[in-house]
């Protein structure tokens, strides 16, 4: 059983499990489908992703 | 005034190009050249034991994964060998070439990027330590107080952040700002392939000639990395260049024949 | 006007240079900076499986043997990562530098030994293609061009020879080229001693004054490498410079204490 | 045995023999004197070193 990561979404307060993810990768609340970032596996933080500028494919 | 872009890629004469530059600035044509050399950077990258890592922004674009490390490869390979090159190559030919990042004077100047969303290895990122930015600014003052001394300015990425920081650039997009900010005529851009391809590789499929108002268009064509090269095109004929050509690199006179017509012309 | 020589050896701390640097600058010192590299190059020239082979000449100086492909390395070390670096922190300092090597504009042009004899392993040899040669004119119109026009030029090698080659060439005896050239006041030779030392490497033994008469024989307590930095000041002093002082690259304000007279002043 | 090269001095015309000597080395002619290099080993071919510009240690 692959270990499961619970988290608070720091938007709506839902609980939050997840399984495979690295620091810095980018997961959607489930319930409020607000972009969060993995800021550390260990302890596990959940924070609102940054919004990103607008995208210029440099 | 023309701007030429030499490309990074494999299969760029080196040594064309630069008899070409003699004998277009002996013959009195002002000119900036901009230059690249991604395709060395990763094989030194590679051999320094920090191999290069593209990352593929949310909408599709790729960019080389800029962290302080890569950062100083590929200023190693763009300002050190490649530029030197190429000055050592023009100064041999008699013409008194300047190389200069655009850190030099600020020459290149414009945002970082400080946080940006990519795609690896399938997942969706959030990467921080990236130094990407794109050219705001480019200081033309610079530029025409060499040009007017007899100096051919040779220019490369990096830029520098407003805050003076070295940042990874797209040397085409540079070129373009460099076309706008001296009201350049033509802005000639050498590559690996005879132009813009209809459908890539296959160079007979050549697309001669793109009215500027179907440029937009021509990205669906566009190969990724090309994709990049056609949206500096459109930003250079929309600041008033007149006519923008993706030429072949490898082959005699590069500069001249582009100056003819030859490649995909967009105007 | 001063001249500064950064050096290129190990535990030299390039911030609280660049600091001093800006300090200076702010207060309306005009200064051109000339830096080396050979540390650094030796460590990439060894993980690019390149390494380092030094020559000693018959007269007992010795020299990085600069092949074709060391000095690109050469190049990618001085003109790119350690060139544009010290761009880096002086542009965040507020500093608009401008880095340049030798070749761009001929600021650094000399003749190019073709032939050279050295001592390799016991043996004496005719080296043929080593791109070594020595400045002999500085393009002082560019230097002042940027000057005059509120630019810090930041200087490296290579130079270039009469043809245009790229050649390797001493950097602090390019560093007294360009203190005659300019009739700078002092040059500022930083290194990661405190100075000429009596008897190296012990720091106590820091020779702090040496009349100009008495350089010569100054040359006898100078290690090897060091004696070429003498040979400089020599000459920077036979063509007007008032004043040349060694001093520590490592400290706080190394410029600022140089001027004060901390180090091995000599005039 | 180490293998002996044999060559004529360009100056004087002497027989010159040598063994452990790599291209580029410069010897003497044992008679006149004169720096000699050793342009080929295979052919053993020598001639008057070229004359060293004055030495500027760089």
């Amino acid at each position: 059983m692959p270990e499961v990561l619970v988290a608070e979404c720091p938007e709506c307060g839902a609980e939050i499990e997840v399984t495979d993810v690295i620091e810095g990768e980018i997961i959607e609340c489930p319930d409020c489908g607000v972009e969060l970032e993995v800021r550390s596996l260990n302890p596990f933080v959940l924070e609102l992703a940054p919004q990103e500028e607008e995208d210029w494919g440099e | 005034m023309i701007v030429v872009k030499i490309g990074g890629s494999e299969g760029i004469n080196l040594d064309l190009i630069a008899d070409d530059i003699a004998a277009l600035a002996k013959g009195g044509q002002q000119m900036v050249v901009v230059h690249g050399g991604s395709a060395e950077t990763n094989r030194v990258a590679e051999a320094l034991g920090h191999p290069p890592r593209f990352v593929t922004s949310v909408s599709g674009y790729t960019s080389r994964y800029t962290d302080r490390k890569t950062l100083e490869i590929f200023e190693m390979v763009y300002c050190g060998k490649v530029n030197k090159g190429l000055v050592e190559r023009l100064q041999r030919r008699g013409v008194n070439a300047v190389g200069l990042s655009g850190l030099d004077g600020r020459i290149f100047e414009g945002p970082r990027k400080a946080v940006i969303k990519v795609i690896q290895n399938g997942r969706r990122m959030v990467l921080r330590d990236d130094y990407t930015g794109k050219v705001e600014r480019v200081n033309v003052d610079l530029l025409r107080l060499l040009l007017d001394n007899g100096y051919l300015p040779l220019l490369t990425p990096p830029a520098a952040s407003y805050d003076g920081e070295a940042i990874n650039v797209d040397g085409d997009r540079a070129a373009a700002a460099v076309a706008k900010a001296l009201g350049a005529e033509q802005l000639i851009i050498l590559s690996n392939v005879p132009g813009l391809l209809r459908n890539f590789p296959d160079e007979s499929s050549l697309i001669p000639h793109i009215p500027r108002g179907q440029v937009e268009s021509a990205m669906d064509f566009a190969k990724d990395r090309m994709k990049k090269k056609v949206m500096g095109a459109a930003e250079a004929l929309d600041a008033g260049v007149r006519r923008v050509v993706f030429a072949d690199g490898r082959v005699e006179h590069p500069i001249q024949k582009a100056l003819a017509g030859q490649g995909t012309v967009i105007e």
